[in-house]
């Protein structure tokens, strides 16, 4: 596990071609047999009659990535895993466009099964990002996890 | 001691405003929260998080540093 | 959710560009919240001194591709799921390459972490698909899931 | 009645041939697997799964297909 706290933030949507890139990364580990990835990706809702087109992510970058490296750290503590990943947009994420790309590799699938879930659920809890939800006649509201 | 707080998210809205200098003497954040919801009554029905040195602080806290964020719920993910 | 049985098999590895492709199918359904993503990669395990440097996989196709498309049917029934999909490989795969993908989309992610499992648990215990673990002398041995 | 035996996996290895023809009068999958146990010595040690119809069958069935799937433990995925 690297020591240095990574920057988890991608300006704007996260790419499919990103996803796939990171999968390609891990073919030379040849311990890793079970990926688990989580990906958030914006929805359309439909609130007071009004549609859901972005979601604009604002944060607080430098403790939302010291409490990444945190997680990383506890869920390798915990796990056996190989690698883990982290990525969040910030700015603006359109809906259908993915915001959030969470990722885990180990040996077995119920490590990876278990540290993921706990992982995205540290993610919601812990990190200061926040989300403004735009609708389509330009007005807002801001989201809040449940 | 002349301590920065930073509103966050919709904080900015409540608030008017993304950052203030204030000059506290040797408080606790349950102070710093009682001086917020003083000055700014919408901020009550909110579960406000305060952080500083880049962690979520305790009520109990004392003031040590001259940042202090100001959160609303967070949404990511 | 389609009524025709598909074909579940891909010759070969499965390619992170797939997978990608698959990704990125689903930006126009905006009712998609999360995204929940098990990859399968073939380990280099050592088994007695000797390292596993590819598994061949055969299967019943036809009943294979049968079960899966039953298994599918379960899960829409039981979760509300937007998507799923199942990929897996059939022929030779080396180590480091991804041997299954499956893949379930819904509006929350207690869904989709949930829904996968028990899509991934279903397949390595009803799918009728063998891997044969290929050393690098050439000798082999049949692998079982545990 | 003609059925055709197809075996997989390791077991084409065990049993020396992938296929195999052999006339059944209305047997059960218990007659089958003991006849395969007998013919066979080597499978008494594998936790076969017998299929017909692309569905895997209890023991108590009778056979009704005319092809016969034979399976050892699955390791897919």
């Amino acid at each position: 596990m690297k020591k240095s706290i990574k920057n988890i933030f991608v300006e704007g949507a996260i790419t499919p071609e990103k996803i796939a890139k990171s999968i390609a990364a891990h073919q030379s580990k040849t311990g890793i047999g079970a990926h688990d990835i989580f990906l958030g990706q914006v929805r359309a809702d439909e609130i007071d009659g009004k549609m859901v087109q972005a979601i604009e992510f604002s944060a607080q970058k430098e403790m939302a990535n010291q409490i990444c490296h945190d997680i990383k750290s506890e869920i390798f503590d915990k796990y056996p895993i190989y690698c883990m990943h982290i990525y969040h947009s910030i700015g603006w994420v359109k809906a259908g466009e993915i915001c959030i790309f969470a990722f885990v590799s180990a040996a077995h699938r119920t490590t990876v099964f278990n540290a993921l879930q706990e992982v995205v659920n540290k993610i919601k809890a812990k990190v200061p990002i926040f989300g403004k939800e735009i609708f389509e006649d330009k007005s807002h509201q801001w989201k809040e996890n449940k | 001691m002349d301590v920065t707080l930073t509103y966050y998210g919709k904080l900015v809205e409540v608030v008017g405003k993304s950052q203030e200098l204030i000059d506290v003497q040797a408080i606790t954040l349950r102070e710093l929260v009682l001086w917020l919801e003083n000055e700014y009554p919408d901020l009550k029905k909110l579960s406000l998080k305060i952080a500083q040195n880049n962690a979520i602080g305790e009520l109990e806290d004392k003031i040590t540093s001259k940042n202090i964020d100001i959160f609303p719920p967070f949404s990511g993910g």
